[in-house]
């Protein structure tokens, strides 16, 4: 089969439409008004992704008492001292300047006072209550108003076409383009640009329960590492402890019930309906994520499990009218899947809900390849070990706009486009099409395969044996999906080409984070090392730094640069109270 | 699993390229199960070539909406149970958009309304501006905020019959919006707003046929918005002439 | 034509207003032709009066009354729910409309008979 | 299809018919029960300027409202667009206009010159 792609030109490309994606389009408008910006997308601009799924809220330090010091340290602190400082200390502090352009310049409603000012509450990991919201739907709004921006706008869109390489110029030294499957027809197409953007989210969703959309499938991870991009800390894969467990049948299974469930005094029972949490921590259910997602999965291990083998959230005794009130969208979604959350019982298990890791970048969202950029929860760095709920869209905002600003200046300094290296972009082809050369197969077991492995192998709990256990199993995979084909016939929004295509991105990812968590002898956040379980000494903290492409993956490990505050020390004064959560009520 | 051998008997709309037609599926029938879920199983167990689309699986992106057995809904919400009739589910693609292939429609018209209703927020204030102070209990703000959470859907669309016939109609969720932000106290473009909805497809063509409140799976009213609108709108005949 | 988005009171509230709009614009210009025509006829009255006692007449003065209450409660309903605060009754209202008009008609039609 | 300047009308002249339709509406049914005869009530609105008015205003009024509400079902409905639409809307109100006008002249003044 001959593929030759369409061709096409553009200035500035964004990869992605979440909240990294949009306002990067914005700024870059901005930044280079007559330069052509285009949104290349794998669904509808602004209807995909994980930034429209946000329900708590927007991490930003902005009310008297409060200090981008302050944030700054329960990030690095939070992210036990992984965090690339720099980072950190940028998302912190422009990410008041972004609240100010989201409420002030896109138009979004952020919850009030009475007395008129900002509400913010506190999540977890946090000693300020300083998370902005829209009641629990916040990354609605917040992606709707940046949509109606954009798509006011002469903004070029390419929706629902997935990228799938990206091609070097001919000499290597820089990116010439991002070649995609237009998805409506099934064809290529090769788009030059003189900057790109990669913002395509992350999203750990090789686990047999995980929370982010549908469409993401670690694309762009899989697609930097090819052209020998280094991706950090790929072993930190967040777990939400309460995920919705209603069956394998249905893609509802894996979502998250919210936080608040248990900050508001939700108890969490075992399969023999007894509290187990008090077991494993003082703090009971109202301990941090990474504690509660490790003692449920020890529940399950143990078999004291609910009938889709989990375990229960039961809200109940706190009154079922006023949880129906208080909670009234996650009882209305547990009703539907037909579970009843203000008086029943309803099932949960962990789920895997956010990537730490991602791409090496600088703070103006350089890479190693000129012309490539990235931001947001591709990017690895600003949270090191452990991301407070609250960090991942002010991230993803707060460095789409710096993309965008960097983008757009550096596409003004560079003349020409750059002639695509022919070779590379031969074999991308041949590597999304590589299934129809094969016998139509069953991608949808061999799919469950792999998030059954990452569960049981490279989960909540891992160890040595067990990681190697899945290196093993994912090269299995591995093998097998390279023999299962899918038909070619008709390639227009051909579903199973791209079911495939994601699982492939899939498995080259989990192998990586598999990789990185072996090279990890100890337990940081998210990581956990049953037979490393102590953190190692904070000051010789060091990150993995992954390399390689397919099967030959090599991970190394950097230390990590105190460039602002050194473990043991705060920026906060001394008289400053270790947390004033909950001050303000 | 309920029952042992229990299947749905599902028929599914079938186009590309201008023609279509139903097929017939026998889907397993479980607990828990979604009208997506049922789309999902023909496309990776019986039909590998079937097209829709979703993505958040939650309700939160509006991309899945479709018509099952000829009412518009959201389908990674709506439960097998809820809406299937003697075990029959016929499922097709949203009304009142053009068909890309099988059950995905092209929404780029819903959205160019959306626009053309001026339903993008005009700023008065720039981010170096201290935040406008806002009484969550003023008047203008609650009306604001009970139109505000739209997933832009389109389930309105596909339910209401004046689209349907007036291919300029700006169609419920747009006007929805427009409405929100003309009571948003920090928004400056009011007056083209006003003019916006007041065109050959504005608010006016609206007949309160309620079909938009009555399937909007967040429970917003559109026909309330769009009387505010109409409202609005008359009060600004008497006024424009200042 | 109902088709299944459209079976809710609401829907059929505004398919009664219109069918009764078109029923209106479809009489009344013959209502106002045969009104003329009696009146102006050289026997004038006696014309008239003949005339309105024929059943026909009669029910189709009953049917221009019953559509005439129909569709004026029907559009007092609409201005009210487009120009009143809103109220969540709309149903209720609906209904009250048609029922009211029913009254109207019927007198009307019981005193006619 | 309907601006705000027709919106505008045809709300107004709704607004306008409906104190005259209930006030028809009440005549009719109170005469007939009152034991009034049609002859008597003829008799009544013969020669009368205000019944005159009356009438009048309900027929100026429905021709507007009327077309205007018959243009948007034709438009809806049928699908007639442009100058097919305008013929149709216009002819709709100058029939109304011009049968309602005879009637109302053959109520109010037509016999009463005589
Ligand atoms: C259920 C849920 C709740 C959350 N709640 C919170 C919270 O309360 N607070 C918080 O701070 N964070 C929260 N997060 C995390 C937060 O949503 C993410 O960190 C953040 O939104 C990521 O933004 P992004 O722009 O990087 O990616 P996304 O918003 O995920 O966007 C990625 C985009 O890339 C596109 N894409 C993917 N692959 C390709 C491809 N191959 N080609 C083209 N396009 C592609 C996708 O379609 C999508 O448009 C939550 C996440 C989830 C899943
Ligand atoms: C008596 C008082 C009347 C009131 C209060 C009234 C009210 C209304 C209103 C509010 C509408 C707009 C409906 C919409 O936009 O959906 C309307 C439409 C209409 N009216 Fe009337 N009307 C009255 C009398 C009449 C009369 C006497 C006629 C007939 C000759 C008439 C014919 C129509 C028609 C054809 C429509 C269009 C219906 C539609 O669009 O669905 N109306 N009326
Ligand atoms: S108003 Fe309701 S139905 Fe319409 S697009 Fe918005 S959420 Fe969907
Ligand atoms: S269904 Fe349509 S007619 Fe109006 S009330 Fe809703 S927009
Ligand atoms: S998939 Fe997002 S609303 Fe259904």
């Amino acid at each position: 089969m001959q593929f030759s792609p369409e061709r096409h030109d553009t200035d500035i490309l964004i990869l992605g439409s979440g909240g990294a994606g949009l306002f990067a389009a914005l700024h870059a408008q901005k930044a280079a008004p007559h330069a052509k910006v285009t949104i290349a997308v794998k669904g509808l601009i602004g209807k995909c992704g994980c930034t429209r799924m946000v329900q708590g809220g927007y991490n930003v330090a902005l009310a008297p008492g409060d200090s981008v010091e302050r944030h700054f340290m329960d990030t690095v602190i939070g992210g036990k001292w992984l965090p690339d400082q720099d980072m950190a200390w940028k998302l912190c502090k422009t990410a008041v300047t972004r609240i100010h352009e989201l409420e002030n310049e896109i138009g979004c409603f952020f919850d009030r006072n009475p007395d008129g000012t900002l509400h913010q509450k506190a999540f977890a990991g946090q000693t300020f209550d300083r998370t902005a919201h829209k009641g629990d739907l916040t990354g609605i709004e917040i992606i709707s108003r940046l949509m109606e921006q954009v798509l006011s706008r002469p903004v070029e869109r390419l929706q629902e076409h997935r990228a799938v390489g990206l091609i070097p110029s001919r000499d290597g030294s820089a990116l010439a383009g991002v070649l995609f499957i237009d998805m409506r027809s099934g064809k290529f197409r090769l788009v030059r640009a003189k900057t790109v953007l990669m913002a395509t989210g992350g999203g750990p969703t090789m686990y047999k329960y995980h929370t982010p959309s549908g469409d993401k499938s670690m694309d762009g991870l899989a697609m930097a590492m090819r052209r020998g991009l280094a991706l950090r800390d790929m072993e930190m894969v967040q777990f939400h402890p309460t995920g919705l467990l209603a069956g394998a049948g249905t893609k509802m299974t894996g979502t998250v019930l919210e936080e608040g469930l248990r900050g508001a005094g939700g108890h969490l029972m075992n399969g023999d309906q007894q509290r187990f949490m008090f077991d494993y921590d003082a703090g009971g259910e109202r301990a941090t994520r990474d504690i509660v997602s490790r003692a449920i999965y020890e529940e399950m291990r143990q078999g004291r499990t609910s009938p889709h083998g989990g375990v229960y959230i039961s809200m109940a005794h706190l009154g079922p009218q006023l949880v129906a009130e208080k909670f009234k969208g996650m009882v209305k979604r547990c009703a539907d899947s037909g579970f009843d959350l203000a008086a029943g019982l309803v099932e949960v298990v962990p789920t895997a809900h956010y990537l730490m890791g991602g791409v090496v970048v600088d703070t103006d969202t350089r890479t190693a390849l000129p012309g490539l950029y990235v931001a947001g929860e591709d990017a690895g760095g600003a949270h090191g070990s452990n991301r407070l709920g609250g960090n991942g869209v002010a991230n993803s905002t707060v460095y789409g706009g710096v993309a965008g600003d960097v983008m757009g200046q550096d596409c003004l300094k560079m003349q020409a486009l750059h002639d695509p290296d022919e070779t590379v972009l031969d074999e991308e082809m041949a590597r999304a099409t590589a299934p129809f050369a094969q016998k139509p197969g069953d991608v949808t077991a061999l799919r469950d395969k792999l998030l059954d492995v990452m569960w049981e192998d490279v989960g909540v709990m891992r160890d040595a044996d067990g990681l190697q256990r899945g290196l093993h199993r994912i090269d299995e995979i591995d093998d097998e999906l390279s023999s299962t084909g899918v038909a070619a016939d008709n390639l227009a929004f051909n579903l199973s080409w791209h079911d495939w295509l994601n699982l492939r991105s899939l498995v080259d990812m989990s192998r990586v984070i598999a990789q990185s968590a072996l090279s990890r002898e100890n337990s940081r956040g998210a990581h956990f090392r049953e037979d490393h379980p102590d953190t190692g000494a904070m000051q010789d903290s060091y990150f993995t730094l992954a390399t390689g492409s397919d099967k030959n993956i090599s991970v190394a490990r950097a230390p990590v640069q105190f460039t602002i505050v050194k473990p043991g020390e705060t920026l906060l004064g001394a008289d400053e109270a270790e947390t004033l959560v909950g001050a303000a009520e | 699993m309920s029952g042992s051998e229990q299947f749905l008997d599902v028929s599914i709309w079938r186009e590309q390229d201008g023609d279509g037609h139903f097929q017939q599926f026998a889907v397993p029938r479980r607990d828990n199960q979604t009208i997506l879920d049922v789309v999902a199983w023909v496309q990776q167990q019986r039909d590998p070539t079937l097209s829709y689309r979703f993505a958040c699986r939650v309700g939160m992106c509006g991309s899945c909406a479709m018509m099952v057995n000829g009412a518009p809904r959201w389908t990674c919400r709506t439960h097998v149970q809820k809406v299937a009739e003697d075990n029959h589910l016929q499922i097709a693609p949203l009304r009142n958009l053009p068909v890309i292939k099988d059950l995905a429609v092209d929404m780029d018209p819903f959205f160019d309304k959306w626009v053309a209703a001026d339903a993008v927020f005009e700023p008065s204030q720039t981010r170096h501006d201290p935040m406008a102070p806002i009484d969550p209990q003023d008047p203008m703000r609650v009306a604001a905020s009970e139109a505000i959470e739209c997933i832009n859907c389109a389930v309105c669309y596909a339910a209401c019959d004046v689209v349907a016939a007036n291919p300029d109609y700006l169609g419920p969720a747009a006007l929805n919006r427009s409405w929100s932000l003309l009571n948003d106290s920090r928004d400056a473009g009011q007056a083209e707003r006003l003019k916006a909805v007041s065109g050959e497809g504005g608010c006016h063509n609206c007949h309160a046929q309620q079909s938009c409140a009555r399937y909007c799976p967040n429970e917003l009213n559109p026909t309330v918005s769009i009387s505010g609108l109409k409202r609005a709108t008359a009060k600004s005949v008497f006024s424009w002439g200042k | 034509m109902i088709r299944p988005h459209r079976s809710h009171s609401l829907w059929y509230a505004f398919l009664l207003h219109r069918l009764s709009g078109i029923g209106l614009a479809l009489f009344l210009p013959i209502h106002f032709y045969m009104l003329a025509l009696a009146l102006t006829d050289p026997a004038q009255l006696d014309g008239f009066l003949a005339f309105t006692d024929l059943l026909i007449v009669k029910c189709a003065e009953f049917g221009l009354v019953f559509l005439l209450a129909v569709h004026m409660f029907g559009g007092l309903r609409l201005m009210a729910l487009e120009f009143l605060p809103w109220s969540p009754r709309q149903k209720t209202y609906a209904a009250t409309a048609v029922a009211l008009a029913f009254f109207i008609s019927t007198s009307f039609f019981l005193q006619a008979m | 299809m309907l601006t705000l300047r027709l919106y505008m009308a045809q709300r107004l002249t709704a607004l306008i018919m409906a104190p005259l339709t209930i006030g028809h509406l009440a005549v009719m049914i109170y005469a007939v029960q009152g034991g009034l005869s049609v002859a008597e009530i003829l008799a009544r609105t013969q020669g009368s300027l205000a019944w005159f008015l009356f009438y009048g205003s309900f027929v100026l009024a429905v021709s507007v409202h009327a077309a205007i509400g018959i243009r948007v079902i034709l438009y809806e409905w049928l699908g007639v667009k442009g100058v097919m639409l305008a013929g149709l809307s216009w002819s709709l109100c100058a029939l109304l206009l011009g049968l309602g006008g005879r009637a109302v002249w053959a109520v109010t003044f037509a016999g009463a010159g005589a």
